[in-house]
C-alpha cells in the first residue's frame, strides 16, 4: 500500500498551478510556462504512481494508494482514492494527453484564462479517475463540464455556441440519471446495512439487489456514461462538439472526456450491476455495434477532417463499448488498452489536424489537397496515427482491437464478425481521408504549407513514440490491467467466459 | 342546536369562491382588494360555525385575528393603491404594463 | 348526523343572512363602480354579522361591524373618492389568469370540491379540543371566555398581533408619506 | 362586584305577552325619540337665539314650538330633486344611513329602572343586548356611511370633499372614542349598558366620570361632538367653505331626514354619554308609592337635556375648528391621551402599585411623545424644497446645474 | 375568575424580541432624535439585531441540546433545532442584506431609516414562522413577513414599477393569505385544533375514516404555502415582483421569505400532517415537476436580470419542495441544508445585482452584464462564481444542496421525481453557464466601472467564500442541518 499523497498531489498540483497563473498572470508567456510545467510534473507524479502501483506485489489487482476521509457524515461525502490497474492508465493518459494539448495546441487569446481551464479540466478528470467512491466520482465528472463548455464556448469555431449548449444539455441530462442511480445504490445498502450514508465502491459493489433494480441501475449509470462516451444513439452532441472545439479542447473532449464515459460504464455499471449485465448484453452490444458501423459510415462521408475523427471516435468506442460488455476478460482488457490507446491516436489526430487548421486555416476536406508534397512529415506522421487507428499489427490500435474482437468472438460470435467489419470500413474511410488531403497535386495555398517544424515535431514525438511502442510492446500496460480486469470479470461469472 | 353547520360551511365555501373568483377575474386593484376581504369573510364565518359545533371558543379566537391582520392588511394595501396611483396619474394610462414578460 | 329540529325563526335568520351574503358578494364582483362594491360589500358583512349572532357569537358580530364596516369599507371608500377612481381611470393590474371563463371553472370546480370533501367528511370530524379548555357556556356573554382564550393559549398570537400592528402602521406611513428632499438637495432651494 | 342581571322580561319564556311589551317598548320609545327631536329643534333654534341676543321662532304655538312641525310640513310639500350627475340609487339610500344608526343606537340606552306592568317585569330599555356598548361603536361606524354616500352620489364637487373630510373625521374620532369606550367597561366589568348603569347606581361618587376621572368623560365628549360633525367639528357641512357640506344638494323629505337624523343623534348622544359616565337613571328617588318608577325617568331626562344643551352651548360659543386642528386634536391628543388613561385605569384596576407605576411610565411616555411631536413640526416646517415632480429622480449632478445656472441668470 | 398566565420561555421567544426591539428602538429614535438617525446609525442598530440573533441561536442551541426540544407559551411556539438554525439563517440574511441595502441607500439617496425597520420587523415575522406551532401564529407571522416585504418592494418610490410591484405581490399575497388561512379554518373543522402538536396528537390518536375535510384544509394550506414560496403554478407573481422590487430588497426577499415560508412549510406538513403523507406526496410530485420547470424554462427566454433570478428562485424552490416531497427526518434536514447555503449565496447575488443596477436601480439587463469579468476580473469572477454555484456545481454548495434533496427523494423512494428534477436542473445549469460565459464576452469592454463600497464587498466576499469554502469543507453545515433536524419537535 503506498501513501495517497501521491494521488492528492494529482489534485492539488494543478490547483497550485492556477493559483500561480492568476498570481503571474501579467507575466508574458507566463501562463504557456506555467501551464505546460504544471502539466509536466502532473505527468511525472502519474508516471510515478504508474511505476509504484502495486510495486512488489505480483500481479495483484486490488485498489492501491487507498485513503479515505469522511468529509460529511450526512451526506455520505467522503474523500476516497485509490487506483486500480485501469484506472492508473487513464491517469497516465490524461496526464500526457493535456501536456500535448498544452503544448501543441496554444491558444494566444486570454492565455492565462485558457490554461487555468485547461489545468481546472486536468484536475476535473484526474479526481475523477482516482475517486474510490461514486459520489465523489460523480462530482468530478459533472465538474469536468465546466471547464469544458467554456473551452468550447470561448475558443471554438463559429459555431462554438451552439456546440457548447449541445455537449452541456447532453451530458448534463445523463449525469442527473447518474447521480439518482447513485443514490439509490446508497440509500439500498444503507438500508440493508444500516449505519451511515456510505458511497464507497468497495462497500457499495457487496450490496445485494434484485435483478430488476440491478438492470434499472445499470440503465441509469449507462445512459449517463453512453452520453459522456458518447455510444450510438446518444451520440448526437459529439460531432458539432469536436468540431467547434478548439484543437486543445478536441483533443481533451476526445482523448478523455469520452474515457471518463467508457471508463465509467466498465468500473461502475459493469463492475457494480454484474448480474444485470446478462439481460442487457444484446442491447448493448447491439448498439455498440451499430455504432461501429454507423460511426464508420459517417465518417466516410464527412466533410471535414475534425467530424471525420469524430465520427470515427464513435466507431472506436463501439468497439471499446463491445469489449466491455461481453464479459470476456480478454475483451475487458483490450477495451482498457483500447481506451488508452484511442486517447492517444485520437489526440494525435486532433493535434495533425490542428497542425493544419493552423496553415491553411480550414480543415475543410474539401479544401485541402496534395499536402504531401509540400509537407511530406506531416503526412508521414498523419500516416502513423491513421495506420495505428486502422489496426495495423505493429502499432498500438492493433493488439487492442485484437484482443476486443477475439474476447467477443469467444462470447458474442456474431457481433463479433458484424464488428469486424468495422475494422474494414476504418481502413476504408481513412485512407479515403488520406487520399483526399494528402495525395494529389497541391495547388494553391496548399502548395506553399510549410512543413511540421521542429518543435511541433517534438511535441507530437512522445504520442508516436507510445503509438509505436504500444503496439510492440504492450506489456507494461497489459500487466497492470488484466489483474483489476480480473477482479471485475469474476462478478460477471454466469456469463463470462474466463480465458 | 339550530341551524346544521352544513348550511353555513356551504355558504362560506360558497362566499369563499365568489372573492376568489372576483380576485381572479376582475381589473381593478380596489375591487379585487375588496374581494380578498370577502375571502376573508368567508374564512371567518367557516372558524365561528366550527368553533360553535365544538363549543371551543379557539375558533372566535381566530377570527378575531383575522380581522386585525385583514385591517393591517388593508392599511398597507391602500397605502400601495395610493401610491400606484400617484405615479400613474399624469400618464393615464390603464394597465400596469412596466413589469411584463 | 343526528336530524335537527328547525325552527322556522331560525330558518328565516339564516335565509335573510345567507341572501344578503350572496347577494352582497355577488354585487361586489359584478358592480362596475367601486362605490357600489363598497357598498355591497357592506351588506355581505351585514350578512356575516347575523350569521355570527346566530350562532352564539355576538362579540365578533359587534366587532366584525366595527372593523369591518367601521374602519376598512371607510377606508376604501376614503381612496375611492380621495383618488376619484370612480369618475376616472381605474388602478388596474393584470388579473392572475386572463381568461374569465376559464378563472370561472376553476373556482367552481375548487369550491364543488371543497364541499364536496366536506360533506364526504359529514362536515366535521374534529373533536371538542382539549387543548384549550375553554368552552362556550349556554347564550352566555363569551366575551369573558375569548378574552381568557386571548391571553392563555393565544397570548403569543396576540402579542404578534403587535408586531404586525407595528409594521402595518410604519408601513402605511412610508407608503403614504410625500416624498421629501434629503439634505442635499434641501439646500436648492 | 354587583350581580349582573339579564332583562328579566325573557326570564320566563317568550310569551305572546313578552312580545307585546317587547313591541310597546320599541314604538313607546321610538315614538319619543321622534317627538323629543321636534322639541330638541325648537329647543336648539331658541337657545341659540337667546345666546345671540335675538328672539328665533316665536310664530308657531306657544313660544314659537311648533315651528319645527311647520318646518317639517313645508319641507315634506316640496319639490324633490335629484341631481343629473347623482348616483341615483345611492342617493336615495343615504339619508336612511344615517337615520337607522341614531335610531339602533338608542334601544341600547337605558331610560330607566326596572317596571312591573301586568305580572310582567322588565327593564325600561328597548333592548340590553350582551355586547351592549359596543353597538354604539358599530353603529357610529355605520352612520359615517349616510355622509359619506350623500355626498358622494351627489355628483357635486362640495359635497364630495365633505364626503372625504367625514370620512376621515370620523376614522380619526372613532379611535379615541373606542379607547373610551373601554376605559368604561374596565371600570363597570360588563358591556350591557344596563350593567353599566347598574354599577353607578350607588350615588354619585360611583359615577363614572368621577370613578374614571374626568378625563375620559372629556374625550368621549370631544370624540363624539366629531362624530356628530356638531360644531365646533363642523367642517363636513362647513357653510362657508363647502356651502352646505354632503346634503348640498339635498331637497325636500329626505334633506329633513338629514336634519332629523342629525338632531336624533344628538339626542342619543347625550343619552349614550348619560348612560356611560353620569349613572343613567340614576339619582335621589323619593318614597312615593306606585311613581318610584318615574323618577329614574325624569333624572335621565334631565341630564339628557342638560347635555343637549351643552352641544348647543358649543355651537353659539366655540369657533370652528380648521382641518388640520382637528386632525392634530384626534390623533395627536386624544388617542394618546385616551391610550394612556386606559392604561392607567387598567392598572389601578390590577393594583394600586400597577397604577402608579403606569402613571410614572406614561409621563415618561408623553414627554417622549410630545418631543417626538415638536421634532417632526419644527422638521416640517424646516423642509423647504419638495421634490419637482412625482415620478421623477432628482440626480445630483441636475440639481447643481439648474441651480449653477439659476446663479449665471 | 382567575386568569393564569402561560408560561414564558425567554430564551425561545429571544430572536424576535432582538429584531422586534431593533425596530422599535430606530422607531424611536427617529422620532426623539433632532437629526434624523443617520444610514449609519440605522446600519448598525441593524447589524446588532440580526447579530444578536445569531448570537442567541447559540445559546439555545446548548439549551436544546441539554435540555431537549420543547414548546412554550401555551404550545404557541416551538424551541426546536430546526427553528433555531432557522432563525439563525434569517438573522444571517438580514445582516447581509442591511449591509447591500446600506450602500444601496447611500447611492440612490435615500433615507435608511424605514427600511431598516421594516426589514428588521419583516425578519422577525420569518422567525416567529420558523417557531411557529399553531397555524394561528404561522397566519400571523406571514402576515407581519408578508407586510413588510410590502412595503419594502414598494420603497424606491422614484420606479412606478416599484409601487407596480407591491401591488401585486400584495393582490397575491392577500390571496394566498385567505387561502392558507382557508386551509387553518378546515383543519380547525376535521381535528378540532389549530395547534401543530395538537393536530398531530389527534390524526395520531385517530384514524379518520372521512378525512375530506383534512384534505381540503391541507390542500389549501399547500397552496397558500405554494404562493408564498412561488411554487408554479402559484408563482405568477414573482417574476414582476422580483423585477420591480429595489434590488437589495429582492435578495432580502429571496433568502429570508424562502426560509420562512419553508420552514413552517416543513413543520405543518411534517410535524402536524405528516400522518397524511400519502395524500400530499401526489401533490407535491405535480408541484414539483411544474415549479422546477417553469423556473428552468422561463429563466432561458428572461433579457432581465432580476426576472432571471427570480425564475432562478422558482426553480431553486422547487428543489426545496423535493425535500419536503420526502417528508422524512433527512428530507427536512435536507431542506433545510439547502435554506442554509442558498441564503448567502442568493444575497450576494442580488448584492452584485444591485451594484450592476447603477445609482438609479433601473440598469438590470442581462446584456449589461456582457463583459463585466473583464472589465472587472475580481467582480465578474465572483459573480461568475456565484452563478455557478446557483446552478449547482460540483464543489460549492450549490450542489450539495441540490444533492441533499435530491438524496432525500430518492431515499424516500422517489428515484423518478429526482431524474426529472435533475433534467430541470439540466435547463437551468445552461442560462446560469451562458450568463456566466458571457461575463466573459470581450465585444462589451467600455461600459463604465462598478464601484464596490466595502460593505457590500464584504457580503459578496462572504457569499463567495462560503460558497466554496462549505462546498468543499461540506461537513460543518451538513451536520449541522442534520442535528438541528433530529432535534425537531416530535
Amino acid at each position: 500500500m503506498h501513501s495517497s499523497l501521491w494521488l492528492t498531489a494529482l489534485l492539488v498540483v494543478p490547483l497550485l498551478g492556477m493559483a500561480l497563473l492568476i498570481a503571474f498572470r501579467k507575466v508574458t508567456k507566463g501562463a504557456y510556462i506555467v501551464g505546460v510545467a504544471t502539466a509536466a510534473v502532473e505527468l511525472a507524479i502519474s508516471l510515478v504512481v504508474l511505476f509504484l502501483y502495486n510495486s512488489g506485489i505480483k500481479g495483484a489487482g486490488t485498489f492501491d494508494f487507498a485513503y479515505r476521509l469522511i468529509v460529511a457524515a450526512p451526506f455520505g461525502l467522503a474523500y476516497d482514492v485509490a487506483v486500480s490497474g485501469i484506472s492508473i492508465v487513464m491517469i497516465v493518459l490524461t496526464a500526457i494527453v493535456v501536456v500535448v494539448a498544452l503544448l501543441g495546441a496554444r491558444e494566444t487569446k486570454h492565455e492565462v484564462a485558457f490554461v487555468c481551464w485547461m489545468l481546472f479540466l486536468l484536475m476535473a478528470t484526474m479526481g475523477a479517475f482516482v475517486s474510490h467512491d461514486l459520489l465523489e466520482f460523480f462530482l468530478f465528472f459533472e465538474l469536468t463540464l465546466v471547464p469544458s463548455y467554456f473551452l468550447i464556448a470561448q475558443w471554438g469555431g463559429p459555431e462554438r455556441a451552439r456546440a457548447a449548449l449541445k455537449f452541456f444539455i447532453y451530458t448534463f441530462f445523463g449525469s442527473g440519471f447518474l447521480l439518482v442511480g447513485i443514490l439509490y445504490l446508497g440509500f439500498a445498502h444503507l438500508h440493508q446495512a444500516g449505519g451511515d450514508l456510505n458511497f464507497s465502491y468497495g462497500i457499495l459493489s457487496g450490496t445485494s439487489l434484485s435483478h430488476g433494480t440491478e438492470v434499472w441501475l445499470f440503465i441509469a449509470f449507462a445512459i449517463s456514461f453512453a452520453i459522456k462516451s458518447p455510444i450510438f444513439p446518444f451520440h448526437t452532441w459529439s460531432p458539432i462538439a469536436y468540431a467547434e472545439a478548439p484543437t486543445s479542447g478536441s483533443m481533451v473532449l476526445s482523448a478523455l472526456l469520452a474515457k471518463l464515459g467508457t471508463y465509467g460504464l466498465l468500473v461502475f455499471a459493469v463492475g457494480l450491476f454484474p448480474l444485470a449485465l446478462h439481460t442487457i448484453q444484446p442491447y448493448v452490444l447491439t448498439l455498440a455495434v451499430i455504432g461501429i458501423l454507423y460511426g464508420s459510415a459517417l465518417a466516410a462521408v464527412s466533410k471535414d477532417m475534425k467530424r471525420l475523427v469524430a465520427y470515427s471516435s464513435l466507431a472506436q468506442v463501439g468497439f471499446i463499448t463491445l469489449g466491455t460488455v461481453t464479459g470476456s476478460k480478454l475483451a475487458m482488457v483490450g477495451a482498457v488498452l483500447l481506451m488508452f490507446n484511442h486517447g492517444v491516436i485520437t489526440a494525435a489526430f486532433f493535434l495533425i489536424i490542428g497542425y493544419i487548421e493552423k496553415r491553411r486555416g480550414s480543415y475543410l476536406l474539401a479544401d485541402l489537397k496534395g499536402l504531401q508534397g509540400p509537407a511530406p512529415v506531416l503526412a508521414a506522421l498523419f500516416t502513423v496515427v491513421m495506420l495505428a487507428s486502422i489496426g495495423l499489427p505493429g502499432l498500438s490500435g492493433f493488439i487492442s482491437e485484437f484482443l476486443i474482437l477475439l474476447g467477443t468472438f469467444g462470447t458474442h460470435q456474431w457481433w463479433g464478425i458484424v464488428a469486424t467489419t468495422g475494422v474494414l470500413f476504418s481502413a476504408l474511410y481513412l485512407l479515403w481521408a488520406y487520399q483526399q488531403v494528402f495525395q494529389g497535386k497541391a495547388e494553391g495555398p496548399n502548395a506553399t504549407i510549410k512543413d511540421v517544424s521542429g518543435r511541433e515535431r517534438l511535441i507530437i514525438l512522445p504520442l508516436i513514440m507510445l503509438i509505436v511502442g504500444l503496439g510492440v510492446f504492450p506489456q507494461p500496460l497489459l500487466n497492470r490491467i488484466t489483474p483489476s480486469v480480473q477482479q471485475i470479470v469474476v462478478h460477471v461469472a454466469p456469463t463470462g467466459v474466463s480465458k | 342546536m339550530s341551524i346544521p353547520i352544513a348550511w353555513y360551511l356551504v355558504l362560506a365555501a360558497v362566499l369563499f369562491g365568489i372573492g376568489a373568483f372576483g380576485l381572479l377575474t376582475k381589473r381593478s386593484a380596489l375591487i379585487m382588494f375588496m374581494c380578498i376581504e370577502l375571502m376573508l369573510n368567508a374564512v371567518n364565518l367557516t372558524f365561528v360555525t366550527f368553533s360553535r359545533s365544538f363549543s371551543d371558543i379557539g375558533g372566535q379566537v381566530t377570527v378575531f385575528f383575522v380581522m386585525v391582520v385583514a385591517a393591517a392588511e388593508v392599511t398597507v394595501g391602500l397605502g400601495i393603491v395610493v401610491a400606484v396611483f400617484r405615479k400613474r396619474a399624469s400618464t393615464s394610462v390603464d394597465e400596469l404594463t412596466e413589469l411584463k414578460d | 348526523m343526528i336530524a335537527v329540529a328547525l325552527t322556522i325563526p331560525d330558518v328565516v335568520v339564516y335565509v335573510v343572512a345567507a341572501l344578503m351574503i350572496v347577494v352582497g358578494a355577488l354585487g361586489v364582483i359584478s358592480f362596475r363602480n367601486p362605490v357600489h362594491c363598497a357598498l355591497s360589500l357592506i351588506m355581505t358583512l351585514f350578512g356575516v354579522a347575523i350569521a355570527f349572532i346566530e350562532q352564539e357569537a355576538q362579540f365578533l358580530a359587534a366587532v366584525e361591524i366595527i372593523v369591518y364596516a367601521g374602519a376598512i369599507v371607510i377606508l376604501f371608500l376614503f381612496v375611492i373618492m380621495f383618488l376619484g377612481v370612480d369618475r376616472r381611470d381605474e388602478v388596474r393590474v393584470d388579473p392572475l389568469v386572463g381568461q374569465r371563463a376559464f378563472a370561472g371553472v376553476g373556482v367552481v370546480i375548487t369550491i364543488a370540491g371543497i364541499i364536496f370533501l366536506m360533506a364526504r367528511s359529514h362536515w366535521i370530524t374534529g373533536v371538542p379540543h382539549v387543548a384549550t379548555g375553554v368552552a362556550t357556556k349556554g347564550n352566555n356573554s363569551n366575551v369573558q371566555e375569548l378574552g381568557r382564550a386571548v391571553f392563555t393559549t393565544y397570548l403569543f398570537a396576540f402579542e404578534a398581533t403587535a408586531a404586525l400592528l407595528v409594521i402595518a402602521v410604519v408601513g402605511a406611513v412610508v407608503l403614504a408619506r410625500r416624498e421629501r428632499a434629503s439634505t442635499l438637495e434641501s439646500s436648492d432651494a | 362586584m354587583h350581580q349582573f342581571a339579564v332583562d328579566p322580561l325573557y326570564a320566563h319564556g317568550v310569551t305572546l305577552a313578552v312580545v307585546i311589551i317587547a313591541l310597546a317598548r320599541v314604538l313607546i320609545a321610538f315614538a319619543a325619540l321622534m317627538g323629543s327631536v321636534t322639541l330638541m329643534i325648537w329647543f336648539e333654534r331658541k337657545l341659540i337665539s337667546d345666546m345671540q341676543s335675538r328672539i328665533g321662532p316665536q310664530r308657531w304655538g306657544p313660544f314659537g314650538i311648533l315651528q319645527t312641525l311647520a318646518d317639517g310640513i313645508k319641507l315634506f310639500f316640496k319639490e324633490d330633486l335629484i341631481p343629473d350627475q347623482a348616483d341615483r340609487f345611492v342617493f336615495k339610500l343615504a339619508p336612511y344611513l344615517v337615520l337607522v344608526p341614531a335610531l339602533i343606537t338608542f334601544s341600547i340606552v337605558p331610560i330607566g329602572g326596572s317596571v312591573t306592568v301586568a305580572h310582567h317585569t322588565f327593564l325600561l330599555q328597548v333592548a340590553d343586548p350582551p355586547i351592549g356598548i359596543l353597538l354604539l361603536l358599530a353603529m357610529s361606524g355605520i352612520s359615517v356611511y349616510g355622509v359619506i354616500l350623500a355626498g358622494w352620489s351627489s355628483g357635486s364637487k362640495y359635497p364630495l370633499l365633505s364626503s372625504v373630510r367625514a370620512s376621515a373625521q370620523m376614522i380619526s374620532y372613532e379611535a379615541a372614542l373606542g379607547i373610551t369606550v373601554v376605559t368604561v367597561i374596565l371600570a363597570s366589568g360588563s358591556l350591557s349598558t344596563h350593567n353599566i348603569v347598574v354599577t353607578q347606581a350607588d350615588g354619585i361618587w360611583h359615577w363614572n366620570v368621577i370613578r374614571l376621572g374626568v378625563v375620559p368623560f372629556l374625550i368621549f365628549l370631544t370624540a363624539i361632538t366629531a362624530e356628530l360633525g356638531r360644531p365646533p367639528f363642523d367642517v363636513v357641512e362647513a357653510e362657508s367653505e363647502l356651502v352646505g357640506g354632503y346634503h348640498t344638494e339635498y331637497s325636500s323629505l329626505r334633506f329633513a331626514l338629514f336634519f332629523l337624523a342629525e338632531f336624533m343623534n344628538t339626542i342619543t348622544m347625550s343619552a349614550i354619554m348619560v348612560t356611560l359616565f353620569f349613572g343613567g337613571p340614576a339619582g335621589w328617588v323619593p318614597n312615593i308609592p306606585h311613581l318610584r318608577w318615574l323618577f329614574p325617568i325624569i333624572w335621565f331626562l334631565l341630564k339628557t337635556t342638560t347635555f343637549a344643551a351643552c352641544y348647543i352651548w358649543f355651537r353659539a360659543a366655540l369657533p370652528r375648528l380648521r382641518y388640520d386642528q382637528l386632525m392634530d386634536l384626534g390623533w395627536k391628543k386624544l388617542i394618546p391621551l385616551s391610550l394612556g388613561w386606559m392604561l392607567i385605569v387598567a392598572g389601578f384596576i390590577a393594583s394600586k402599585a400597577w397604577g402608579f407605576g403606569m402613571i410614572a411610565a406614561l409621563l415618561l411616555g408623553w414627554l417622549l411623545l410630545d418631543q417626538a411631536f415638536r421634532l417632526g413640526q419644527k422638521r416640517a416646517a424646516s423642509l423647504d424644497s419638495f421634490l419637482p415632480t412625482v415620478g421623477e429622480r432628482p440626480v445630483r449632478g441636475d440639481l447643481f446645474r439648474k441651480r449653477s445656472n439659476g446663479e449665471k441668470a | 375568575m382567575k386568569l393564569v398566565a402561560p408560561s414564558i420561555h425567554y430564551l425561545a421567544i429571544a430572536p424576535e424580541l432582538a429584531l422586534l426591539g431593533g425596530a422599535l428602538l430606530l422607531l424611536f429614535a427617529s422620532a426623539l432624535r433632532p437629526s434624523r438617525i443617520s444610514n449609519l446609525q440605522a446600519t448598525v442598530v441593524t447589524a446588532a439585531s440580526s447579530i444578536a440573533v445569531v448570537v442567541i441561536a447559540f445559546f439555545q442551541w446548548s439549551d436544546v441540546a441539554s435540555h431537549g426540544a420543547r414548546t412554550t407559551i401555551d404550545h404557541a411556539i416551538a424551541l426546536d433545532g430546526f427553528s433555531i438554525v432557522a432563525s439563525a439563517i434569517v438573522g444571517v440574511g438580514l445582516l447581509l442584506s442591511t449591509l447591500v441595502a446600506h450602500d444601496w441607500a447611500k447611492r440612490a439617496n435615500v433615507r435608511n431609516g424605514e427600511f431598516s425597520i421594516l426589514a428588521l420587523a419583516a425578519s422577525s415575522g420569518a422567525v416567529i414562522m420558523a417557531q411557529a406551532n399553531d397555524l394561528v401564529v404561522i397566519f400571523i407571522a406571514l402576515e407581519i413577513l408578508s407586510i413588510g416585504l410590502y412595503v419594502l418592494v414598494a420603497f424606491d418610490r422614484h420606479r412606478a414599477a416599484s409601487s407596480e410591484a407591491a401591488l401585486k405581490y400584495f393582490l397575491m399575497g392577500g390571496f394566498a393569505s385567505a387561502v392558507f388561512i382557508y386551509g387553518a379554518a378546515l383543519v380547525y373543522g376535521a381535528t378540532g385544533t389549530t395547534n401543530l402538536s395538537s393536530i398531530s396528537y389527534f390524526l395520531g390518536k385517530n384514524e379518520l375514516l372521512r378525512p375530506g375535510l383534512l384534505i381540503a384544509g391541507g390542500a389549501l394550506l399547500l397552496v397558500g404555502f405554494s404562493f408564498k414560496v412561488a411554487a408554479a403554478p402559484f408563482h405568477s407573481w414573482a417574476p414582476d415582483v422580483y423585477q420591480g422590487a429595489p434590488s437589495p430588497v429582492t435578495g432580502f426577499m429571496a433568502s429570508i421569505v424562502k426560509v420562512g415560508a419553508f420552514a413552517a412549510f416543513v413543520r405543518v406538513l411534517i410535524s402536524a400532517l405528516g400522518t397524511q403523507q400519502d395524500t400530499w406526496r401526489p401533490i407535491f410530485w405535480v408541484l414539483i415537476v411544474l415549479t422546477t420547470f417553469v423556473g428552468a424554462g422561463l429563466a432561458l427566454v428572461q433579457r432581465d436580470a432580476k426576472r432571471l433570478l427570480a425564475y432562478s428562485s422558482i426553480n431553486h424552490a422547487g428543489f426545496m419542495l423535493l425535500g419536503l416531497w420526502a417528508g422524512t427526518v433527512r428530507g427536512a434536514a435536507a431542506t433545510l441544508y439547502y435554506l442554509i447555503t442558498y441564503a448567502p449565496l442568493v444575497i450576494a447575488t442580488f448584492a452584485i445585482v444591485t451594484l450592476m443596477g447603477g445609482p438609479n436601480d433601473t440598469s438590470h439587463a442581462v446584456e449589461s452584464y456582457r463583459g463585466l469579468a473583464r472589465r472587472q476580473p475580481w467582480l465578474g469572477g465572483a459573480f461568475a462564481i456565484l452563478l455557478l454555484a446557483q446552478a449547482g456545481a460540483p464543489f460549492t454548495t450549490g450542489f450539495f444542496a441540490k444533492f441533499s434533496v435530491l438524496s432525500a427523494a430518492v431515499d424516500a423512494g422517489g428515484a423518478p421525481i429526482a431524474i426529472i428534477a435533475m433534467v430541470a436542473a439540466s435547463i437551468a445549469f445552461f442560462f446560469y453557464l451562458r450568463w456566466t460565459l458571457s461575463l466573459y464576452a470581450e465585444d462589451a469592454l467600455d461600459a463604465p466601472r462598478i464601484v464596490v463600497p466595502w460593505p457590500t464587498a464584504l457580503v459578496i466576499a462572504f457569499g463567495v467564500v462560503t460558497t466554496i469554502v462549505f462546498g468543499i469543507w461540506v461537513g460543518p453545515f451538513a451536520d449541522l442541518a442534520h442535528k438541528a433536524t433530529l432535534l425537531f419537535l416530535p
